[in-house]
C-alpha cells in the first residue's frame, strides 16, 4: 500500500469519526435547550408568587422530561453502544445538568433524595453501563449537587416568600447530604472541587435558620408549639 | 495588469504606486475606525456619569429631578450616536463594530437603567432604536445643506443596537441594579429591593433560558450575573427577616421615610 | 571612553539600583511590624472594656507614629527623591496600611474624616509630589476605605458594649464618606472594588440602626438629646 | 564513571524516593479516611439534637484517635526518621485536620485552648523535632486556625439550638486566641493567608453576640434574663 | 413586551444566527480542503523534479481555481449580501490561503506580483464592497504576505534544483514588496505582525543571494560564469 | 435504602474505579521506563559513532519490544476490555511514543513509513477497535509525526558525522509524509498542532539539502554524477 | 474644607491623569511614524545601489532627527518632569528604536559605538536624570543591541555587493560589544534575553569572515586580493 | 495543662505567654531561614559572575589563568556554604532546603562548568560533595573554641547535595555549554563545538532516561535542555559544512589558531 492510499484510508476513519461526533453535538444541542426549558419552568419556585403551584411546575417539567426521553433515545442511536466513553466528554456535561433537573422535581415532589435508579428512569437510561447508554455515579454526584447550591438558594427566597419552615426542612436534608458525602473518598476532581462548595451551602442555610431561630419564627406560628 | 512585471521599466513603482493607494485605503479606514472609537469612549464616559448620577435616586428626595437631569446626559449621548450613524452611512456596519460596540453597550446599560428607575420595567430592544431615529432636520450645528445630502432621501437617519449589544448591556445593567438594591436597603427602603429582586430574578431567567446559545461574551457575564442575584436575594432576605421583628403597630412609622429611621426624635412614635 | 570602561560604568548603574531597591524592602519590612503594633492597640476598641478607654489608646497610638515617621524618614534617605514612582510599588500596600490606622486615630478622637494633610502630617511626609515623599491620592483614598470597613464592625460591637448612640454617629459619618466617593469617576481599578465594599459596609450600619430604631435604643437614654 | 553511569546512579536514588513516597500516599489515605470519620462524628454538634451529649460524641472521638495513632505509627516506619521534612508537604495537610479534630474535641470537653502537647499525645507523636516524628508548630498553629472557623459555625448554630450563653464564651475565646495570633510575626506564608481568614471568623462571632445583646439574650438566664 | 418574550425574541434571532453561521462553517470546510488540494499541487514545485514543468502545475491548479469560485458561490448564497463583515472571520482565514494560492501561481507563472482585481478575478468575487462578496484589502495583503514566505522557501530549493539565478529574481522581487510595505501605516493588527515575519524572509534570502555570490554563482552562466 | 446505605454503595462503586485506575497507572509506569530504554538505545544513532551500527542498535531495540510487548498484555488485563476510552488518557501518551520508536526502528531499518498494522504487531495489539486492545488512529498518525521531528535532527546529525546522502533520503521520505498529512482534515486538535510543526522539520531538511547541494556535495562522491 | 469639596478635588486629580496619559499616547504614536520614515531611509543600506551613498542617507535621517527632537520636546511638556518613571512603560519601546537609529546611523559615519551622551544629544534628552527627561540605561543598551543584529545582516549584504572589508570591521566592532557586555551582571530580563541574541550575531558574522577567509578573500582588495 | 481555661484566673496570660513562646521558636526558624536565603543569594551570584569569568576561556589566549581566577571564586562561594553547613547542624536538612537549594544548584552549575572546561567530562555527584567537607581546623575567622563546641566529635563538618540539586544544576549547564558551543563556533575553534555536541547529547541522553520519574522541576527543564541541544547540533553541522569547503591543503592554515581567522596576511598561506 502506498503511503498515499494509506492516508486516503486513513482520511475515511478521521470523517467517519467526524461525522459522529457532529451528529452527537446536534442531539446534544437541542438537549440542551430542553433542559434550559424544564430550569426556567423551574426557576420560578425562587419567586414569591412560585412558592403557591410547586405541584403544577413539577407536572410540566415532568412532561418536559418525555422530550429529554425522547432526545436521549436519539443520542444513543449515534455511536456504538460499546463507546460510551469515547464520546462522554460531550454529553457529561448535559446530562450532569439534567440530572441535578430531575433530582430537583423529586425534591419539590416529596422532599426526598433521588436515587440513582429513579434518575435513570426518569431520563430512559440505564444504571448499568453494561445495560446500555448509562448515567455514570460521577455525573449523578454533580447533578446532585447542583441541586444542593440551588436549594440553599431556595432557603435564602423562601424566607422572603414568608416560608419559614422550608428552611428547616431543608437543612436537615442537605444535613443528611453532606453526611453522604463525607463517607466517600474523592479525588482531587472536578467532583471534589463542586464538593468543597457544599459546605458553603451548608453554612448559609444554617445561617438561613439562625436568622429565624434567633427571632422567633422557627414556631409554628399557628400553634405556637416547638416543632 | 501585474505589477513588479520585470519587462517593464516602471516595474518597480508600478508595486509602489499600487501600495500607495493600498496606503490611502487603509489610513481613511483606520481613520474611520479611529474616530469611531473615541466616539465609542466618550459615550461611554457620558453613559457612566449617567449611570453614577442615577444612583442618587437612592439618596435624594426628589427623583424626578434626577431623571430629568439623566434624560439630558442621555440626550447628548444621542448625539455622540447620531454621530456614529453618519459615520456608518453607507458602510458596513459590522465592518467597525468593534470599534463602538463598547459605547453602546453602555448605552444600553445606562438608557435601560434610568427605564427601570421610571417604568420599574426592562427596557426592549424595539424601544432602544426608536430612540436612535435621527430627524434630518436637526443636525447640530451642521450646515444643512451638506447634511441634506448624505441623508437617505426623505429617509431620516437611525442606529440599530444589534441584539447582542442589547444583551451586554442588559446583563451589566444587573450589577446596576444590584448596587441600587444594596443602597436602597442601607437608605430604610424597603419596596425597591423586592422589586428589584423581581425584576433580577427575571432577567437572570431570561439569560439562563438563553444559556451559550447567545456568543461567548454573554456566557462570560453570567457568574457575575449570578452573583449580583444572589446579593439582592440575600437583602431581600434580610429585610424580610428584620422586618419580622417590627412590633405591626410600629410599621408605619418605622416605613413612612428615611427621615423617620435617622431621626432618633421621630423613631418611636 | 572605552566601551569596556562604559560597560564597566553602566554594571555600577544596574549594581546601585537593585541595592536600592533590597534597601527599601529592610525599611518596608520594620514599618509592617510598627503598623502591627499600632493595629493591635486600635483593635481593643472593639472589646466591651476597650470603649472605656478610647482616648488613652489614641494616645498611645500617637507615640507608636513617631516610630512610623522615623521608619518612613528613613525609607526616604534609601532612593533619589524624585523617584518616587519608579519604586512606588514596595511601598504602597503599607502606606495605605498606615493611613488607614492615622485615619482611624483621628476618627476615635474627634469623630471627623481625617483630610490628606494632616494624614502627611502624621506620617512625617508630604502632600504635595514636588516637595518630597508624598501620600498619593489613591493611597489616601484606600487608607481611607479601609477605615470605613473597620466602623462598621465598630457599630456593631457598640451595641454589644451598650453604646446605642455610636452607630447613629458612624451611620452618619459613613453616609457623608459614601456621598464624596459618589462624586468619583472610578474607573474598574483596585480602588472602584474596594470603593464597591463601601456599599456593604453602609448597608451593615444601617442595619444595626434599623435593629435599634425598631426598638426605641436610638433615643439617647439618659437627657435625649444628642452627644 | 561515565554520564551514563552517573545518570543511572540517580535514576536509583529518585526510584527508591518515588517507592517512599508512593507508600507514605497509602497510609496518608487512610489516615484522611479516619479523619473524615472523626469530623462525621464530631459534626453533629451543630444540629440541635447534637448539644444534648457532646460528652458521648466526644468519647466516640478519642476512640477513633486510637486509629489514627495506629496510622501515623504505621507512617513512622515508612521513611527514614530524619527525613521528616523531606516528605513533609504529603502528610502535613493531613495532620493540620487531625490537629483541627484533637483540638475540637479539646475545646468541646473544657472549652479550653489545647496545647501543643497534648495534641501531640493524642496523635502518638513527638513536640521536639529530635524526639521523633513531631507535630510541627505551624501545623498545630493551622489546625487551631480552622478550630476557630468551625467554632464560629457553631457559635451560630448554638443560637439555632436554645443555647444563648455559649456564642459569649465562644466570642472570648476566640478573642483570646486573635490577640495571641497578633503576637506573631507572620510571613506571606498559608499561615498568614489562614491567620486572615481568622478576622471573618471574628467578625462573624461579632454580629452573633450582637445580635443577642440586642435583644436582651445575653444576660445570664438563671437571674431574670429573658428567655 | 414581558421580560420573558424580550428574552424569546431574542433567542430567536440568536438561533437564525447560529444557524447561518452553520451553514458558513460547512461550505468554508470544502472550501479548505480544495485550498489543500491546490497547496499540493503547488508545493510539488519545491521538488527537484518539480522545477521542470511549472507551467504544468500551474494549469493545474487554474482548473481547480474553477472548484474554488463554485464553493465561494454557494458560500455567498449562506448570508445576507450586506452583512459580510458579521460572519467575515469565518471565512477570513481560507480567503487569505486562496489568495496566497493564487498569487503564487501568478507569480510562478509571470513573476509579477498579482494584483488585487486579479485575485478578485480568480476567485470569483468582487474588489468593490459595495458590488458584494469582496476581497478585503488586509486579507489581500495577508496572502500575499504568506506567498513572500513561501518564496523564501523556493529560494532555498531553487539552489538545491541548481537554479542560481531564481533565488536572485526572487530577491529583488521580495525586497520591492518590503519597499511596500514599508509604506504602509500597519498598526498593532494581526497584519503588522505577519509583515514582521516578512523580515525573516528578507533575510533568508539575502542569506542564500550571499551564499551564491560568495561561491561566484551568481554571474550570469551563459557569459562566462563558474558553471 | 437510606441515603447513608446509598453512599456507601457509590463509595464501593468509586473504590473500585479508583483500584483500577491505580493498576494501570503502575503498568504505564514501567512501560514508560522500558520506552525509555528503547529511546536511549535509539538516541545514540545521532552520535557520531553512532551511525557504524544502526542495525546492531535496531536488534537491540526489537529485543527490548518484548518486554514493551509484556507489559501491554498485562494492561489489558487490568480494565474491562470495552472500557479503553474510559481509561484511555492512562496510556495514550506512552502509546504514542512506543509508536514513534517502532515507527524509528523501522525507518531505521528499511528506510520505510511503517503503517498501522506493522506498529500494532510490534505493540502485540489490535487495529480494529472490536478485536480488542488497540491502536487509534490518532495515535498512530502522533507517533509518526514524533519520529518526523527526529528524523530532521539526524539529518543534521548526519552531515555532522559525515554522511551527506542521508539527508537527501530523509528529505524525500518526509515530502512524501508530507503529501500524506495534506490529504487529512484534521480539526484543531493536539493532532493538528503536531502537525503544524511537520511544516518546520520539513524547512529544516530542505535546508540541510541546500547546504550540501550549494556546495556540492550531494554527488555521489565515488561516481561524480548526479544522484 | 468640606468632604464633597475634598471629593471634587480629587476627582480633579484623577481625570487629570487620565488626560496626561492619552496626550502621551498620541504624541508616541507621531514619534513611531517618524522612527519608521528614518527605518526606510536606513534600510537601503542592505541593498547592493545603497551601499554607494551611505553619507547622504545618513544626511537623509540626520535631518529626520530633527523631527525627533521636536516629538520628544512636544513629549516633555506632556507631563511634569519628574514623574518620568511613573509614564515610562508609555514611550520605552519608541526610546529604544530611535536609540538604535541613533546607533546605525552613528556606525555608518564613523563605524564607532555611539556613546549614550551622544544619543542623548540626537535625540534632544538628558543623560541625567536629575536633568531632565533622559535616557535610561537599559533602553539605551537595548538600542544598542538591536542595532547588533542589523549589522550582522549588514554584514552578509556587504559580501553581496560585493565588499568584503566591511564584515572585517563589524566582526571586529561586534566583538568589542559582546565583550563589553559580558561585563554586565544581567538578571533574567528583557534585557538578558535580547543580550543571548547577540551571541547569534556574533555567531553569522563570524561564519561570514570564515567564508571569506577561506577563501582568500580578507585580504585588501587593492594590494593583491583575489577580486 | 490546658490554655484559656475559664476556672483559671490568669487563663488570658497563658494563651497568651503560650503564643509568646510560639513567637520566639517562629522567630528564630524565620531568622535562620532568612540567614539561609541570604547565603544562597550571596552564592548564586557569585556562582553566577564564575560562571560570566569562565565564558572568557573561548576569547583569551591563556585559559589557566582564567581557571584558577575560577578557582578562586569558587572557593569563596565553598567558604559560604559551609556557612551553610554550619547553620544545618543538627538540623533536618529539608525544613530549609527551599531557602538554600537556589544558591546549590547554581553552585553546582558553576562547579560542574568548571569541571568540564577542565577535564571534558561530568563532574560527578560524588565529586561535587567531596569538595564540601569542611575540616575543623580551618574555621575562617571564628574563634577555635566555638567552633570546637559546634562542631561533631572528630567529625569534619560537611555539606551533602541532593541528587535532585544536583540534577538540576547540570540542567542549567546545559545551557552554559551552549553559549560557550556558540562562542567558540564564532571565534574559529572548532573541536570545541563538537566536544560539546558529544558532551551534551550525553547529558541530554541520560535526562532522557531519567524522563518524567524526577520531580516536576526536572522535567520543566527538559524542553529547554533540547533546545540547547539543537543549537549545538546546528553549530556543529555548520561548521562541518562549511569546513568541507576548505581545500585540503589550506586546513592547517585556517583552523592553527584564532590568529589565523582574522589576520588576513596569514589566511592564505
Ligand atoms: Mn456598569
Ligand atoms: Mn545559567
Amino acid at each position: 500500500m502506498s503511503v498515499t492510499d494509506m492516508f486516503s484510508n486513513i482520511q475515511g476513519f478521521l470523517s467517519a469519526d467526524q461525522d459522529i461526533r457532529e451528529d452527537i453535538r446536534k442531539v446534544v444541542q437541542v438537549l440542551e435547550q430542553t433542559a434550559r426549558e424544564i430550569l426556567t419552568v423551574l426557576q420560578s419556585v425562587h419567586q414569591p408568587s412560585g412558592f403557591k403551584d410547586i405541584p403544577s411546575k413539577c407536572r410540566r417539567a415532568r412532561e418536559l422530561f418525555c422530550t429529554v426521553r425522547n432526545h436521549i433515545g436519539d443520542l444513543k442511536t449515534k455511536f456504538p453502544a460499546d463507546q460510551y466513553y469515547r464520546f462522554h466528554e460531550h454529553w457529561r456535561f448535559v446530562l450532569q445538568r439534567v440530572t441535578f433537573l430531575a433530582a430537583f422535581v423529586v425534591y419539590l415532589e416529596s422532599e426526598t433524595l433521588v436515587i440513582r435508579e429513579e434518575v435513570a428512569k426518569i431520563l430512559g437510561i440505564e444504571v448499568d453501563r453494561e445495560k446500555g447508554f448509562h448515567l455514570d455515579i460521577e455525573d449523578y454526584l454533580a447533578g446532585v449537587l447542583i441541586m444542593a447550591s440551588e436549594l440553599s438558594r431556595l432557603a435564602v427566597n423562601s424566607v422572603t416568600s414568608g416560608d419559614y419552615s422550608r428552611p428547616l426542612r431543608i437543612s436537615s436534608f442537605i444535613n443528611e447530604l453532606d453526611s453522604g458525602f463525607r463517607l466517600l473518598n474523592l479525588k482531587n476532581d472536578p467532583l471534589r472541587k463542586r464538593y468543597d462548595g457544599l459546605k458553603y451551602d451548608v453554612k448559609k442555610i444554617e445561617e438561613v435558620v439562625y436568622d429565624l431561630s434567633i427571632r422567633g419564627l422557627t414556631k409554628d406560628p399557628e400553634t405556637g408549639g416547638d416543632k | 495588469a501585474r505589477m513588479g512585471d520585470p519587462s517593464s521599466d516602471a516595474g518597480s513603482s508600478a508595486v509602489l504606486s499600487a501600495f500607495k493607494t493600498f496606503q490611502l485605503e487603509l489610513d481613511s479606514k483606520h481613520d474611520k475606525y479611529e474616530r469611531l472609537v473615541k466616539l465609542s469612549r466618550d459615550i461611554t464616559i457620558e453613559s457612566k456619569r449617567t449611570i453614577f448620577l442615577l444612583h442618587r435616586v437612592t439618596s435624594v428626595p426628589n427623583v424626578e429631578e434626577v431623571l430629568v437631569e439623566s434624560e439630558a446626559k442621555l440626550d447628548a449621548v444621542r448625539l455622540k450616536i447620531r454621530l456614529i450613524a453618519e459615520e456608518l452611512r453607507g458602510e458596513d456596519l459590522f465592518q467597525f463594530h468593534r470599534a463602538f460596540t463598547p459605547g453602546i453597550q453602555e448605552y444600553v446599560e445606562a438608557v435601560s437603567f434610568q427605564h427601570f428607575i421610571r417604568n420599574r420595567s426592562l427596557i426592549t430592544l424595539e424601544e432602544v432604536n426608536s430612540r436612535l431615529v435621527f430627524c434630518r432636520e436637526e443636525p447640530p450645528n451642521t450646515k444643512d445643506a451638506a447634511a441634506g445630502q448624505q441623508g437617505a432621501p426623505g429617509g431620516a437617519l437611525s442606529f440599530q443596537v444589534s441584539p447582542t449589544d442589547y444583551l451586554l448591556g442588559v446583563a451589566d445593567l444587573t450589577g446596576e441594579l444590584m448596587r441600587m438594591c444594596i443602597s436602597s436597603v442601607g437608605n430604610g427602603d424597603v419596596d425597591t429591593p423586592f422589586q428589584l429582586g423581581q425584576f433580577l430574578r427575571e432577567i437572570h431567567d431570561g439569560f439562563a433560558y438563553i444559556g451559550n446559545t447567545g456568543p461567548y461574551e454573554v456566557s462570560k457575564k453570567l457568574h457575575t450575573l449570578r452573583q449580583s442575584l444572589a446579593k439582592v436575594e440575600d437583602a431581600c432576605y434580610a429585610l424580610r427577616v428584620r422586618g419580622s421583628e417590627i412590633p405591626r403597630h410600629m410599621l408605619a412609622d418605622v416605613f413612612c421615610s428615611r427621615a423617620a429611621v435617622l431621626d432618633p426624635d421621630d423613631a418611636v412614635a
